[in-house]
């Protein structure tokens, strides 16, 4: 859709109006807005990864900033000025301490089973927490495994990402680290000396399925 | 098992007794024997790659132990890693046997470092993730969203099933319609009296009663059974009235009618 | 409350600083904010009203404004990009039992009066469906009918047969054939058997208005 302004009949508007047009519509969505519901929405002709490229600039340092949420866009608050913001916060639940770790096992081993999350913790997990944590729309299931008895896995969602800001899963925190400790594999590096993995699985949230949109 | 109790791990350091008798007292509170390794883990205060297995095998069994003789309640999964444990403290104790099959009691030992250094890994990445900026707490999406206007268009659709099954079903309606006499196969005397009646005048001879069944009813056997009951019933009452004469010369004979003489 | 520093124990944000804060607090709030309510979250020592104009001018030509609401301010996207906030959705809904039945009674009769319907239904045609079914460009009005009152009648259209397939009304099944395959379950009067269904469907459409019933 992008770059082809010679099979539209009508011109694209010119990049400023592009962009302000972006503006409109993250600003008036609560939820991220797709790259490709932008390319809906927009005229026919429209560069909206341009568009939003620009805005996310001129949004730098405001009150409000774009936020990428995997492949979608979203603005938010700036985070300094929560302070500001003691009105408007919901009260969330609270998690249980059973919950976040569940949480973060499936956020950092995503695509991850059941039994590996059991494996992980030490004990088995309860329904009752994954089922809380798929209502949140903060994890949900991923492809089957292809091992036997093709498990389910589970992944997290982007509202998992929009909660957290993060931008996609690769910006979790310490990722980096605990994947060259070996700390996300399911057996210790063989030799603890050098037990780097810097060729471990880059592609580990390619192999996850694909966002919906 | 009782030269633990003597030697135990903690026995010179009563800060660790105190902490390990409380543990005890907060069973509960452990999520499992791997929650609870890692909290004993934690008591030797060295990085969890360098951990002390061994040493780590013997406080758990020492905890266990206390466990029992406070009588203590534990999860049968707790025992079952006490057991293997002090299997594995004992091949931990003794030279390696070169027939042994199988992982040698150091593999077995570094996966268990290994689980636990994982664990707490998940532990500090949780805690990571929940000190991150949250949506509604720490940072805020529209407060007033717009929403996309829909402006709905509906397109209706049927299929040829559906208007089959339309048309089905007004005409099925009609075959339970309240009963009315069905009348369609029934020559009625009415109808029998307004035909005889114009034409009766002119029948000078004997003619056969048959003849005088109206066109189309002398083919199918209950439409003829009916008009020619009809008709009968038609010409008595006639014959009553004094307007035509009637004979029929033996049993079962044609009946035969002629306009009355005057 | 504002130009009044002096009260203050800490000095006021810089006026960049103020502007991005109701920035952030127009944006997140679900209703117009007052002045009043601006100042009271506010660190102290604020100027609302010219961090508002400031906020303003910054805002003009862009795809969000500042626009007031009364004594409150709200940002609005803005008015010429009110078209990107609305998308036609296209629906498609099976039409009502009632809508199916008279358009089969006109598929199978016409041309056929209202009365007609009427009668074969054995309930009141409403207004509405009618003129779901003629909007739809389905069904539209035939020659009057030569009986007194002279009755307009109904006839299925070109777009009728173009989507049901059809290339004719004459190919629509017949009685027997809906029958045989079991969409008629009754059993018919005795003697409607043979005179009427026989030589249906051929003459179906010549045959009106429908004598039967």
């Amino acid at each position: 859709m992008t770059g082809a302004p010679q099979d539209s009949l009508f011109r694209a508007p010119p990049p400023a109006e592009q962009e302000r047009m972006v503006e409109a519509i993250l600003f008036a969505s609560a939820a991220p807005v797709t790259v490709g519901e932008l390319h809906a929405r927009l005229p026919h002709g429209c560069d909206a990864p341009a568009a939003l490229e620009r805005l996310a600039k001129r949004y730098e340092g405001r009150g409000i900033r774009l936020q990428r949420v995997g492949d979608a866009w979203a603005m938010r608050t700036a985070p300094d000025l929560a302070f500001l913001m003691t009105r408007e916060t919901v009260e969330t639940r609270r998690l249980s301490r059973a919950a976040i770790e569940t949480l973060a096992i499936v956020a950092y081993h995503q695509p991850v089973t059941r039994a590996e999350i059991e494996e992980i913790r030490g004990v088995s997990v309860s329904r009752g927490t994954v089922e809380q944590l798929m209502e949140m729309d903060w994890i949900k299931l991923g492809q089957r495994r292809q091992t036997p008895g093709r498990p389910v896995t589970f992944v997290v969602t982007r509202a998992f990402l929009d909660h957290f800001g993060l931008s996609s899963p690769r910006d979790l925190p310490g990722l980096k680290e605990l994947r060259a400790a070996g700390l996300l594999e399911g057996t210790p590096p063989p030799t603890e000396a050098q037990g780097v993995e810097d060729d471990a699985p880059d592609d580990m949230f390619e192999r996850s399925p694909p966002e919906e949109s | 098992m009782a030269e633990d109790f003597i030697e135990g791990p903690a026995r010179d350091d009563v800060a660790e007794r105190l902490a390990a008798e409380a543990l005890i007292v907060d069973v509960d509170g452990f999520e499992g024997p791997l929650d609870l390794l890692l909290t004993l883990a934690r008591t030797q205060k060295v990085d969890l790659r360098r951990v002390s297995v061994l040493q780590l095998a013997r406080q758990y069994l020492t905890f266990v132990e206390r466990a029992r003789a406070l009588r203590i309640e534990l999860a049968a999964d707790y025992l079952v890693m006490a057991a293997w444990l002090a299997f594995l403290k004992s091949r931990l104790l003794l030279p390696p046997d070169p027939e042994e099959e199988g992982p040698s009691a150091e593999d077995l030992a570094a996966h268990l470092a290994f689980q636990l250094e994982r664990l707490e890994a998940m532990r500090t990445a949780a805690a990571r993730l929940m000190a991150r900026d949250q949506l509604g707490r720490d940072v805020f999406a529209r407060g007033e969203p717009q929403g996309l206007e829909r402006s709905r268009k509906v397109i209706w659709t049927a299929t040829l099933l559906d208007l089959m099954q339309g048309y089905a079903r007004t005409r099925t309606r009609d075959d339970f319609r309240p009963f009315v006499m069905d009348r369609q196969g029934i020559w009625t005397m009415e109808e029998a009296l307004e035909r005889l009646r114009p034409i009766i005048g002119a029948v000078g001879d004997w003619t056969d009663l048959m003849a005088f069944l109206p066109d189309g009813w002398d083919g199918d056997p209950g439409r003829r059974r009916s008009a020619t009951a009809s008709t009968f019933a038609a010409t008595l009452e006639m014959a009553k009235n004094g307007r035509l004469e009637l004979r029929q010369d033996d049993m079962f004979g044609p009946i035969r009618l002629r306009a009355a003489r005057a």
